[in-house]
């Protein structure tokens, strides 16, 4: 856990309870709604069902249908029409119930929402975010279980946050929220129910800033969303054999931060990346060839990737839990670079 | 209709039913992984509209597609085993409750995406009208749907060709949450054919045989090349949007309301219709303990069936 | 109507073609990079709804916005630069043509997506409701936009929600190349508004009163928290779909149909109303010499305009 | 030019006729419906227009109305109904006008039509073409002009293909539309009316098969699409400093042939990566990743990107110009690893 007082911009905050990351989700919103009345929710089922995974439980019943508001089935227009009220003054927090439909979304996204205010030199703020659930573990198969952030983190214009812990989930909405651009928030399905510290009222995590979650000598484990857990594992089971592994979040994937990344790198010479999303094409070779680009000389091995297959998700459960990493091969990752 | 006809309507249905009662019982005791979308309430629909079809016309399904791929001709075995996620499924387990399909049944696919089905019903019609093969092609789509994009662009391209297909919609009055006046501010959804000039129609999609009559129509004309039709049948869930939706779904919806409509069985509606035309009850029966079995075995069969090999994730994703 | 306010939709109108007219030539002489679609023929559906609104009121507008962004309050001189590539031009050169937006003028921006900017009005209504603030939107689009996903999507919340937003279709027979009866099978695209039940006409598109009315009836409904509107409106495109599109689409049009829509000039529609209401033909001409004038000096201020700075391609990503 | 004869499947394919890329484009179209009557166009403009760039020029006189269909402005549509007549026996050949519109057709693209064989067990063949065009040079701004090839180069059971030649186009066309899978098939702007020579009649390139367009010794550039034409100018260059530079075109990104471009930098040591869309989250940095991961030891240098910078496209041609590498930008970063 970093040093909480230094982000604190409330007292309220100063109180630690513990809460579920997808609480944390929560309050952030609810936190952000009390503050700014510009702020509201859309989406399918966010209002009286609280959300398909909770996300949005109790905002109903506190702010009303007027700033919850449940939408159609309509993945388009609920981007449209968040781009379309961020940008007359409004503070969107939409929800697209599977990252893998925001596919249905991305005309919005990509050519309305993140290319408005450079089309229109400067003139436009689109303050707006898409919380969107992402990854496997759910048996939910191959339509409702994709990793898809390394789309959005090629489209100039967008921020995307993936959290990994319930104090980073809320920290970092609180900052999407206020952040005077589009954001995709993605939140991981099998973390919604992790626990964790997190400061009651207002604290703000910035975007693009990456965090050291443990320290280490040897190699630098850089991880997202679940898959930073499952690296913090892996971490446990090197130093059993020897090996001091250090993680590093970028928690904000675009823009990102590159120089927390590239630190740890040269203190340990060797880097692995680790994501759920497929191989090739995903955001770990992005982080392979900067390190590359940026501080070849320092390494002494080349920088490894583990990552989902490239395959769509299977849904039978012994098929699911092979195809994206476990703590297992990020060890057996590791070690191959020794 | 004959007696007949109206039993082996009445087994599809049966089908329908009680494979999808094993499912809440299987689902409880975390046999069944992922979703479950449960069709027990709707019957009447998938098979009304799918005994009007042939075996070689082509439908694509929903989230919720128990129902069409056994009206369709779905095997209960494979599609137990394919809930299962084992490799004797439909879908060798990849695929599971979201994915069913049997392209030799003419079943392209229950969907994940609601909406997605749509447009692929609406490319086989016109791949059938192109191959001049005669074929029809039925799109089922709940009333969330029927806000989706893809819908209204399918509605155009399908009416401006003239394509053989029918646009099933049931409108059980719920996506997920959300009811209809909160999603759409209008009451028959079959209104929506007038933007595309095509005919549309709204019947009792608990009666049997008012949605077969009503499609059996349909389907004649998309096989005239009269075009499509879009066909609302109004129905009800009885569960939960799907199974893990807390109390059948009574947090967005009142027990009463779902009392009301577990009136308007389609099961008992059908029965009721075949009684009074001189079918023996016994033979009403003898299909239920039938069906009762096929379930059992269909578990037994899905149980005793192993799961995929690991290496198996690595196949089938490029035809050669 | 005074004759004030007709020479004051009248100049609107001129500088509408006047602007356009001289992008015909400039284009030719290459001044103006990338894509024009020139709105000549259209220009009493812009200036007939743009007068309806009041300068807070919102537009979302097309691929061929020009008109649009001008009926809005758009000035000549920085949509010429804009168009010439200039920094001085609305969007500082990076949007071009298809892009102009100016937000303190309620031009929430020309599009590039065809029926990409229906949503985002439907999203400034929305706003417009949660904050009271009284304004409306107006979506532009055309008949090929009309069959967009968004389209149905936007109506349908727009509907639902009772959003102040009117759909204005300029149904101008053709998408691109592509005639109206082979990409929808209906003549009316306001019939589409029966699907979302709000109201939907249609208007000759060429009778600037016909318009204004309309228009001003749809935004006062909207105004006053009655919903959407579909407002369809009749007219043509004189020019080819873009210029560059050769002989002004003759490859799939007939010459003589955009001679009978040329008798149906917007502009002497309007000319003719006046002087039989009793305007002087002098203020008539007194128009068109002022705007000859300002456009050949919108020219003069685009070409004397410097092109950005090479680094200035990588300003205006993000916002603070 | 490879060695044509090798390739040929048909007697006419030996005379060779000078072409340009978009005219190899619609002969591939040509001879595949001549050949197979289950092959038909459709799109946007596709019939009498010919194709907003002329691509099915003549092929709606040849073939009718029934074979070459205008669709309406509806590009999910498109896609999903080529998907269900693909499923089901045709061989859709589908054009989305611009691939900044594949946005709107990803669902389906991405969902439905790249993941139908695997969900169904391997039951189904998705035999379709989706051509679009790509690129800047038009100065058709943020919405007509991006490069989003990286995006399907994430979605396993899509196949990516970018000629870049006239020769390339057509042979790759032809056993794209051959393919029993979905390919996406993307054509530079900039490319059409750039000329070459083409076998008259049948001839097919295998997909994933690079090519080596010119040998070198010092340094391997691989580039795609409008960037091979530009890397070979500037190995031109490089030339006449005394530097010799391979360039090597994967021609089809995915699944993509490691084996030609491992060759490659493992005989010269050294290699960059060029690509036309934004450098972050682009295919270069697959590439690169790939290289450090499987030839590590043979790298002199890091492997370096040349990319189009992060931002939207603008419209003001010096601007436009000036966000995408041209020869000298090559040369220096090529200069770079020395
Ligand atoms: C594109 C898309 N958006 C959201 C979902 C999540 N979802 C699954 S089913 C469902 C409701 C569908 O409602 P309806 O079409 O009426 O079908 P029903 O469930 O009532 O049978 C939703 C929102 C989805 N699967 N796909
Ligand atoms: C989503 C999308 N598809 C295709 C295009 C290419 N395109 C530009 S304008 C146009 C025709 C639009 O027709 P319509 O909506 O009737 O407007 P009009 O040009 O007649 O004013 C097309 C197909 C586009 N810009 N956006
Ligand atoms: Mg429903
Ligand atoms: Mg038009």
């Amino acid at each position: 856990m970093p040093d909480v007082a230094e982000k604190m911009v409330n007292q309220d905050a100063e109180e630690m309870v513990t809460m579920t990351y997808v609480e944390a989700i929560t309050d952030a919103i609810r936190v952000e709604m009390q503050r700014d009345e510009s702020v509201f929710v859309m989406g399918e089922d966010v209002g009286v069902y609280g959300g398909i995974f909770g996300a949005t439980r109790g905002l109903y019943a506190e702010f009303g249908a007027e700033r919850v508001r449940d939408t159609a089935i309509s993945e388009a227009i609920i981007a449209g029409a968040a781009t379309g009220a961020a940008v007359t003054g409004l503070r969107p927090v939409a929800e697209i119930m599977f990252i893998d439909f925001t596919t249905i979304a991305m005309d919005q996204i990509v050519n309305q929402a993140a290319k408005m205010r450079y089309m229109f030199g400067g003139k436009a703020m689109v303050p707006m975010v898409i919380r969107t659930p992402t990854g496997t573990g759910r048996g939910a198969a191959a339509q409702h279980s994709q990793s898809l952030e390394a789309w959005h983190c090629h489209v100039p214009g967008l921020k995307v946050v993936m959290p990994s812990t319930p104090y980073d989930a809320k920290g970092l909405l609180i900052s999407a929220i206020r952040d005077n651009n589009p954001v995709i928030f993605i939140e991981h399905k099998i973390l919604y129910a992790t626990k964790g510290e997190v400061p009651r009222g207002e604290y703000t995590i910035p975007l693009s800033q990456a965090e050291v979650k443990r320290e280490g000598n040897d190699v630098s484990i850089i991880a997202t969303s679940l898959m930073v857990q499952r690296s913090l594992a892996a971490a446990e089971l090197l130093e059993k054999e020897g090996i001091s592994a250090g993680v590093v979040d970028p928690r904000t994937l675009y823009p990102l931060d590159k120089e927390t990344l590239l630190r740890s790198v040269q203190k340990t010479n060797r880097a692995i990346v680790v994501h759920e999303a497929c191989k090739t094409g995903g955001f770990g070779g992005e982080v392979a060839t900067l390190i590359m680009e940026e501080a070849f000389d320092y390494l002494d091995a080349p920088v490894m990737r583990c990552a989902g297959l490239d395959v769509p998700i299977p849904f039978s459960p012994p098929l699911e839990k092979a195809v994206i990493p476990d703590e297992n091969q990020i060890v057996s990752v590791v070690k191959s670079l020794f | 209709m004959k007696n007949e006809q109206l039993l082996d309507m009445y087994r599809q249905m049966v089908k329908i039913r009680y494979f999808e009662e094993k499912i809440v019982e299987d689902y409880a005791k975390a046999l069944v992984p992922g979703l479950a979308h449960l069709y027990i309430g709707q019957e009447a629909v998938a098979v009304g509209v799918c005994s009007a079809l042939e075996p070689s016309d082509y439908i694509t399904s929903t989230h919720r597609g128990h129902g069409h791929c056994i009206a369709k001709g779905g095997e209960l075995d494979k599609m137990m085993a394919e809930l299962f996620g084992r490799k004797t499924g439909y879908c060798k387990g990849k695929g599971g409750s979201m994915h069913i399909a049997e392209l030799d049944l003419g079943i392209l696919g229950a969907n994940g995406v609601v909406g997605g089905g749509v447009p692929i019903a609406v490319g086989a019609a016109l791949s059938a009208q192109m191959r001049k093969s005669g074929q029809v092609a039925v799109a089922f789509l709940g009333d969330g749907a029927s806000n989706q994009g893809s819908f209204h662009e399918a509605l155009n391209m399908a009416s401006t060709w003239k394509l053989p297909v029918v646009f099933v919609c049931e409108n059980n009055l719920y996506g997920i949450s959300v009811c209809q006046k909160v999603h759409q501010n209008i009451t028959d959804i079959s209104v929506r054919a007038t933007g595309y000039n095509i005919p549309g129609l709204t019947v009792e999609g608990n009666d049997i045989l008012a949605v077969y009559h009503a499609a059996a129509e349909a389907i004649a004309r998309a096989r005239n090349g009269e075009g499509p039709t879009l066909l609302e049948c109004k129905t009800y869930r009885w569960r939960g949007h799907h199974e893990g939706d807390p109390n059948q779904g009574c947090t967005y919806r009142e027990r009463e309301e779902i009392e009301q409509w577990k009136e308007k069985c389609p099961l008992k509606n059908l029965e009721q219709k075949m009684l009074k035309q001189g079918v023996k009850e016994a033979d009403i029966e003898a299909i239920q303990e039938e069906i009762q079995q096929a379930v059992l075995d269909a578990v037994e069969f899905a149980i005793n069936s192993p799961f995929p090999e690991i290496e198996e994730a690595q196949e089938d994703i490029y035809a050669s």
